[in-house]
């Protein structure tokens, strides 16, 4: 059984189709990585995989569960996480209350309103450690609103970690990291336990061809093709429409590893 | 401009003089008991008003709806032979936080703007529902005949306002202290993070609408207590306390308190009732233009408020967790 | 020496009370685009903002042909020459593609053609209102809106995050090409420092807000010792 | 059925007229400007002063109305409103309420605090047959000046990039400036035409409503009733929904009068759970 | 002796600022005229603004003046809820209360401490119907603002008119914030009934209504109309225009009355405030207050007592400008005569000319118990 499977998916706005007849599937404790043109339909892929837009036709299946028709809060309970391409946090709170909080909504805690949340000391220990492994313990007092652009990534990735997902979708989750943190970033997902499912956005070819196990290529909405790194990366068709020349090396690089 | 950095323990020491002072200017303001009486119950009301507005961000001109809900149930109770003012005051607990509750289905989906009229909207309505049915309400004339018996059966309410204020600041600071302790409990804290962001609550897995319809319907409840409040201590209830006008005039208060600051409400009572109060003893026929230039200069010298002034000036120091 | 294109001299600058920039000095001359590289948080996107006059200048002084601009609006400096690209992109969400470039447009060079020809998923797209695009489209917009400003001066932050490697290959041709061909010169914040490098004559690197290694890029693309030491980049032979 | 049909018309067309301005002010300058009101008293009161006093036309009154309210805005967007476009909306409303409160104790000050005669000129009073139906000359007026500033502030706004320039730097001041934008010249001149608007509003009311200081705070629920409604920031969205609102309201209290005050509000509550973000939802303007 | 202090809560500010001016001006002519004392004791006023209807600011107002301020007599109250409100404070305080406007009908009934000297709109509309039955109407039709006077208007004009023998052919109720009467004059139009009756506040209500009665053609239609004096209110006449022409109301108190106290008391009112602002039945009454206030304090020989003061008012009797009236002493209500006026032009002026009375008219609603 697959973690996540999508069957025809697709949406349209308007005259626009933005995804078509999409049969993506996630096998549990996958590594895959989701390439394509900038505008070829990835995030709205995520969109309706974790329930922000309602398709227009077929249907996603999480754990062998039709979910085509749950909302997005009850996707994300039932170990469904993900992240943002552009910025979405909590800019008032600091880290370490955006973690806290993400993880007693986890522990359905959420609505608990006769006890203070500071006596909520597992989750804080939990959320130290969590904003210790992403580097962010040292900001963890500071709002959010004043951290920089990159810690405000690596932010993202911890809301969703301190769900403690089951599947992982990742919206471009480097992009604006340093490339060494980066690389620490994808260590960290790497090490993430084995039943966990990942699927991730990325343009930078390096981290993709190093850390995707499985690549599928979004052309326009619809699969273009589906594959290991060196079978992706040896693809003219991918190449020509997404890769460019520049890459080879990387790719070739990626492939002895 | 130098912030003051206070420690938790030095704010929890404010917080207790805070209430002192209030409880002693009942020996040191004999003469305003009744003025005082009312600041608390508006108070109330604003930091019930702030619990929608400010912590779960739902903007609402029509809070009166609940305040009048609370005040008419006390009323009608006294009215028709049942004067124990507690009881008073669960019931119109009960019946505004249940209003609340059906109400908020309306009013936790759509943009602010849209809220903001359906909450009007939904005001008015219940305003001229109270008006149609004057065989019950009295109408505009107000419900007339309530008999509010003595608070513990021991204490009537007297002249000076002793009881009233006495009662008014145990049962303000009761509820207030409940307030307190659910902004500051993980439901509070969901409410932040939902008024920073809605859309990732959703993708942490809360249910927005969810926890917004509780906090509404809390807040609704609140409300209703503070209206029952002022319906037991006038002995009266006019049918301004449901109005829009009411509501317009609680959001000025809570506004210039500041909002989401739990304080907010209780500052905005005392300085715009004292500060109005003042022009109107001044000033009978033009205190609005005073209380207008007042409200721009408090504008226009800090935003977010008095305690939005004054948190620019003082710094909780963060707490080692 | 003439005039430098454009000069910090020891700028202070931050946001409210906070200091981000200390004292930093740097210039550029006509002709040549500068990178400006540095770790997270360092200060690259304030130093654009401050440009900009989007900062509280404390001290020091920033000159820009010639002329003091410490204290000019920000809409002056954009008929000044300065064109500016925002790192979060930032484009209008409630007008359309086509709005979002000719609502800022200036007379010359660029017009909505010339920039529907570089990039132009654009046109496709181009009445989608801004919150209705892609990362890279609005990636593409942000850099597609400096133009239609006709700028002497383009200011990119971190101009390639979220565009696809054919598109950001093809940006870099462009942003070279510009410098060389029109005479248009960029000031680019990278993450990527070999990429920057590339397109750049010069480069400076910010650490805690100040200018702590300025020279020439292709010095510093091959001196990996020296890089790795200021970025703590390991880097890979890319290209 | 065609008079209640027309009174409906002329009724919605005044409340578009008094609202249009708070469309701009609100609406695209995102600005929340309780003190609509005060600018259409002010209009209005300048109308009938000039009228009464100097004897002034109604025509010249009219136009007075427009430059003495579009003035008072400017004068005020620079002293006070400016400072708050990127202000929290709660303290938008704080000062807006205090303009109000000023405005009406000032205007009790200087004309009393109750209603200013106005008479229209007699062009306008009476009735005109057409087709058999007796329609009052007032009303067919008031339907011609909505249309016609429909028109007008359709080809301002919508044709010009001024429209966008205005949206562009409500989404967004910081980077409409740092693109080229003169945010603060744009405001001011979009506030003080918002303002302007709201003083013509005033003045052609006054035929059928009282003219007195409390004014603002009496008619300030139909403004945003109107705005909201039709679609804050939009100039067709008030339009349709005044027409809407008009045409509810006058048949609704034709044909069930015991409901009367319930109607608008009723409509009002339908037509925003149907459509949450106005009947045209603000993108473009138009 | 220690000044007398008197408490007068009324509405200063705000849309029905107009209501505390009048007050004022009608309490201050009285005081003027007597040299500032009411039975031999110097008299100071201290006024107080409730804003509107407003029962819990009242209220407390009222307990402050009680308490801090040490006022001895409690007057003004323009507002009904107001005056309940402030009742109940009376009772509590055993403080007399002379009530200058608030029209429904209980306040009286509910404090032992409250007397009226102003009006109950059943008082003034309960004559209206008697007087168009006389003269040969013998049906009507009924526009009340909706509201409790509005309420109280239509119950007590229906009553009067039905038992004479006439029929009310239709009832509408307009809500209070009611921009355009363009749909129920419509449909009086379409109804086409023998006359009309309406009931409004003062201020822009009827002013709003009669333009639109005009423009409709209602009276070519042959259509009469009838009204309270409240459409004709004196304060709002000039600025109501010539609409009011013609128009015939029943009301207790006209600025243009021909009694020579009136004339006296007209010139002294304009000698003190200028002719830009007409005595209403506002100040009429609030003159009226000051000297049943005077008048009973002479009984007790300048003594406030409550109850004392409360004995020395029942039955109280005396010449208003207004005409003859007196306090009812069982109900502590005021007697009058209702006069029947048309709106004429004369001397340039729109005023209300009065041209038939019902004498002692008490309010209805308490004779029917
Ligand atoms: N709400 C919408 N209405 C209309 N079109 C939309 C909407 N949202 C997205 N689109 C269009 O759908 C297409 C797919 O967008 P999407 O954000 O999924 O792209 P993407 O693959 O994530 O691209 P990128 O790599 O640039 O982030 C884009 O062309 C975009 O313009
Ligand atoms: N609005 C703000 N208020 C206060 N501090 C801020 C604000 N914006 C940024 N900072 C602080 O200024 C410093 C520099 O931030 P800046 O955004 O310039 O860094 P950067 O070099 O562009 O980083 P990145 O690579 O992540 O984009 C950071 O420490 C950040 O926390
Ligand atoms: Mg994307
Ligand atoms: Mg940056």
């Amino acid at each position: 059984m697959n973690a996540l499977e999508t069957q025809g998916l697709g949406i349209r706005f308007g005259a626009f189709q933005a995804v078509a007849d999409v049969n993506l599937s996630l096998e549990p404790g996958a590594r895959q990585a989701l390439i394509g043109p900038n505008g070829a339909g990835k995030t709205t892929l995520i969109n309706l995989l974790t329930g922000i837009y309602k398709p227009s036709s077929g249907s996603i299946r999480m754990n062998g569960q039709d979910i085509t028709a749950m909302p997005a809060d009850r996707r994300a309970r039932q170990g469904l996480a993900r992240t943002f391409q552009i910025n979405t946090l909590f800019p008032s709170l600091t880290p370490l209350l955006s973690v806290v909080l993400a993880i007693h909504e986890r522990e359905g805690q959420g609505a608990t309103w006769w006890r203070p949340y500071r006596r909520s000391t597992a989750a804080f220990d939990e959320a130290h450690a969590l904003l210790a492994r992403l580097r962010l313990d040292a900001l963890a007092n500071l709002p959010v609103a004043e951290l920089a652009y990159g810690k405000q990534r690596l932010l993202e990735i911890a809301l969703a970690l301190a769900a403690r997902p089951r599947i992982l979708l990742l919206d471009e989750p480097a992009a604006g990291v340093p490339e060494d943190e980066s690389a620490e970033l994808f260590d960290v997902i790497a090490d993430l336990p084995q039943d966990i499912s990942v699927l991730f956005i990325e343009h930078d070819m390096n981290l993709v061809f190093k850390f995707a196990r499985r690549i599928s290529v979004l052309v326009a909405g619809r699969i273009l093709t589906e594959g290991t790194p060196a079978e992706i990366g040896r693809d003219p068709r991918v190449r020509e429409v997404y890769l460019g020349t520049a890459h080879v090396n990387a790719i070739h690089g990626a492939a002895h590893v | 401009m130098k912030t003051l950095a206070l420690s938790e323990r030095q704010l929890r020491l404010a917080e207790v003089a805070f209430w002192l002072l209030l409880a002693s200017s009942f020996f040191l303001a004999p003469d305003h008991l009744t003025l005082l009486s009312q600041i608390l119950i508006v108070g109330l009301f604003a930091v019930a008003l702030d619990m929608a507005l400010g912590y779960a961000g739902i903007l609402t001109v029509g809070h009166a709806a609940f305040f009048g809900a609370g005040a008419y149930t006390a009323g009608l109770l006294a009215k028709h032979g049942w004067g124990e003012p507690f009881s008073g005051l669960v019931l119109a607990l009960v019946v505004a936080g249940v209003l609340g509750y059906a109400l908020s289905f309306l009013i936790v989906r759509g943009a602010d703007l849209t809220r903001l009229m359906i909450t009007i909207g939904v005001c008015v309505l219940l305003a001229e529902v109270v008006n149609r049915a004057s065989g019950i309400t009295g109408g505009t004339d107000g419900l007339q005949g309530m008999q509010v018996w003595p608070v513990l059966g021991l204490f009537e309410f007297d002249l000076f306002g002793k009881t009233a204020f006495v009662y008014a600041f145990c049962v303000v600071l009761l509820v207030f202290l409940g307030v307190r302790l659910m902004l500051r409990s993980p439901f509070g804290l969901a409410l932040r993070g939902i008024h920073d962001n809605r859309k990732r609550m959703l993708a942490i897995g809360s249910p927005v609408e969810a926890r917004l319809r509780m906090a509404y319907a809390f807040s609704a409840a609140v409300a209703g207590v503070a209206g029952a409040l002022m319906a037991q201590t006038t002995q009266f209830v006019g049918i301004e306390s449901i109005g829009f006008n009411r509501s317009a005039e609680i959001l000025i208060i809570l506004v210039l308190g500041g909002t989401g600051r739990l304080y907010g409400g209780l500052i905005g009572a005392m300085v715009y009732m004292v500060v109005h109060d003042w022009f109107a003893d001044l000033n009978p026929e033009y205190w609005m233009f005073w209380l207008g230039i007042f409200l721009i200069a408090v504008v226009m010298l800090g935003r977010g408020g008095i305690m939005g002034a004054l948190s620019r000036r003082v710094r909780a120091k963060e707490p080692a967790q | 020496m003439s005039e430098p294109l454009l000069a910090f001299d020891n700028v202070t600058a931050g946001y409210g009370n906070a200091v981000v920039l200390d004292r930093m000095s740097f210039s550029l001359r006509a002709g040549e685009s500068l990178a400006i590289l540095g770790r997270n948080g360092v200060g690259k996107t304030t130093t654009l903002e401050t440009l900009m006059g989007n900062t509280r200048v404390k001290a020091g002084a920033i000159r820009w042909r010639g002329q003091d601009i410490t204290r000019m609006p920000p809409h002056l400096r954009v008929r000044a020459g300065l064109g500016w690209v925002p790192q979060e992109r930032e484009v209008f969400p409630s007008l359309t593609v086509e709005e979002n470039l000719t609502v800022v447009a200036r007379p010359g060079a660029w017009g909505l053609r010339r920039v529907y020809g570089l990039f132009p998923r654009l046109q496709e797209r181009r009445a989608n209102y801004g919150n209705q695009l892609s990362g890279g489209e609005q990636q593409m917009l942000a850099i597609g809106r400096a133009l239609m400003t006709n700028p002497a001066l383009l200011l990119l932050d971190e101009p390639m995050e979220g565009l696809a490697p054919i598109i950001v290959e093809e940006l870099a041709r462009a942003i070279t090409q510009l410098c060389e061909q029109d005479g248009l010169p960029s000031i680019v914040v990278e993450q990527h420092p070999v990429l920057a490098l590339r397109m750049t004559h010069q480069a400076i690197v910010l650490e805690r807000g100040t200018v702590v290694h300025a020279g020439a890029s292709e010095a510093l693309a091959a001196d990996h010792a020296l890089l790795d030491k200021l970025l703590g980049v390991g880097i890979e032979e890319v290209s | 059925m065609g008079i209640v049909l027309f009174d409906g018309v002329a009724y919605g067309m005044l409340l578009f007229l008094m609202a249009v301005g708070l469309s701009i002010t609100m609406g695209l300058m995102n600005f929340v400007n309780l003190a609509h009101g005060s600018f259409a008293v002010v209009g209005g009161y300048t109308a009938a002063v000039l009228m009464n006093h100097l004897g002034l036309g109604y025509a010249a009154a009219l136009a007075a109305s427009f430059i003495v309210a579009a003035l008072l805005g400017a004068v005020l967007e620079f002293a006070f409103y400016r400072r708050l476009y990127r202000a929290h909306p709660l303290d938008q409303v704080l000062l807006s309420i205090g303009l109000v409160f000023v405005s009406i104790a000032g205007l009790t000050y200087f004309f009393g605090p109750s209603m200013l005669a106005f008479h229209l000129p007699a062009a306008l009073e009476g009735q005109v047959s057409v087709g058999g139906l007796q329609l009052s000359r007032y009303r067919l007026f008031l339907i011609v000046a909505g249309v016609l500033v429909l028109v007008l502030l359709l080809l301002a706004m919508g044709r010009t990039r001024y429209g966008a320039m205005v949206r562009a730097a409500v989404d967004n001041q910081r980077v409409a400036a740092g693109t080229g934008i003169h945010v603060q010249r744009l405001f001011f001149l979009t506030f003080s035409l918002g303002c302007g608007l709201a003083g013509l509003g005033g003045a052609l009311s006054l035929g059928m409503l009282g003219l007195e200081p409390s004014f603002p705070l009496k008619y300030m629920v139909y403004f945003l009733i109107v705005v909201c409604v039709g679609g804050a920031g939009t100039i067709t969205g008030p339009f349709i929904a005044a027409l809407l609102v008009g045409i509810v309201d006058v048949a609704g209290k034709y044909y069930l009068p015991e409901a009367g005050a319930f109607l608008i509000y009723l409509f009002m509550i339908g037509m925003l759970l149907v459509r949450p973000n106005g009947i045209v939802p603000k993108k473009g303007i138009a | 002796q220690d000044p007398l202090k008197i408490g007068l809560i009324g509405t200063y500010s705000g849309p029905y600022a107009d209501y505390g001016r009048q007050f004022d001006a009608g309490v201050a002519l009285y005081l003027k005229e007597h040299g500032g004392k009411i039975a031999g004791r110097t008299v100071e006023v201290i006024k107080k603004d409730t804003a509107g209807p407003a029962p819990d600011a009242s209220k407390r107002i009222a307990q402050e003046l009680i308490v801090r301020d040490k006022v001895q007599i409690l007057t003004g109250l323009d507002f009904s809820p107001n005056a309940y409100a402030v009742a109940a404070v009376a009772t509590q305080a055993k403080v007399p209360t002379v009530v200058m406007n608030a029209s429904s009908s209980a306040i009286t009934t509910s404090s032992p401490y409250v007397a009226r000297l102003s009006f109950t709109v059943q008082q003034v509309s309960d004559p209206m119907a008697r007087w168009m039955l006389k003269n040969g109407t013998k049906e009507a039709y009924v526009v009340v603002a909706d509201y409790a006077p509005g309420v109280d208007s239509l119950t007590a004009f229906k009553k009067a008119f039905e038992e004479g023998g006439g029929k009310v052919v239709g009832e509408l109720r307009t809500p209070m914030n009611n921009p355009d009467f363009s749909a129920y004059v419509q449909r009086i139009k379409d109804a086409k009934p023998q006359s009309v009756f309406f009931f409004f506040p003062s201020g822009v209500m009827p002013p709003a209504f009669l333009k639109v009665w005009k423009e409709r053609g209602m009276e070519e239609a042959g259509i009469k109309l009838y009204a309270t004096g409240e459409a004709t209110d004196d304060s709002y006449l000039d600025a109501t225009g010539d609409v009011a022409l013609g128009l015939i109301t029943s009301h207790h108190y006209s600025y243009a009355h021909p009694s020579a106290k009136n004339q006296k008391f007209v010139k002294d009112f304009e000698a003190q405030n200028g002719t830009s602002m007409r005595p209403s039945y506002f100040a009429v009454t609030a003159y009226d207050a000051m000297a049943a206030i005077d008048l009973a304090l002479k009984k007790t020989g300048g003594d406030a007592n409550g109850d004392k003061v409360m004995a020395a008012f029942k039955g109280l009797k005396f010449e208003s400008p207004r005409g003859p009236i007196e306090i009812d002493a069982a109900t502590r209500d005021i007697v009058q005569t209702v006069y029947i006026r048309k709106t004429e032009k004369v001397g340039g002026k729109l005023v209300n000319v009065e041209f038939d009375k019902f004498d002692n008219v008490k309010d209805p609603a308490k004779e029917a118990k």
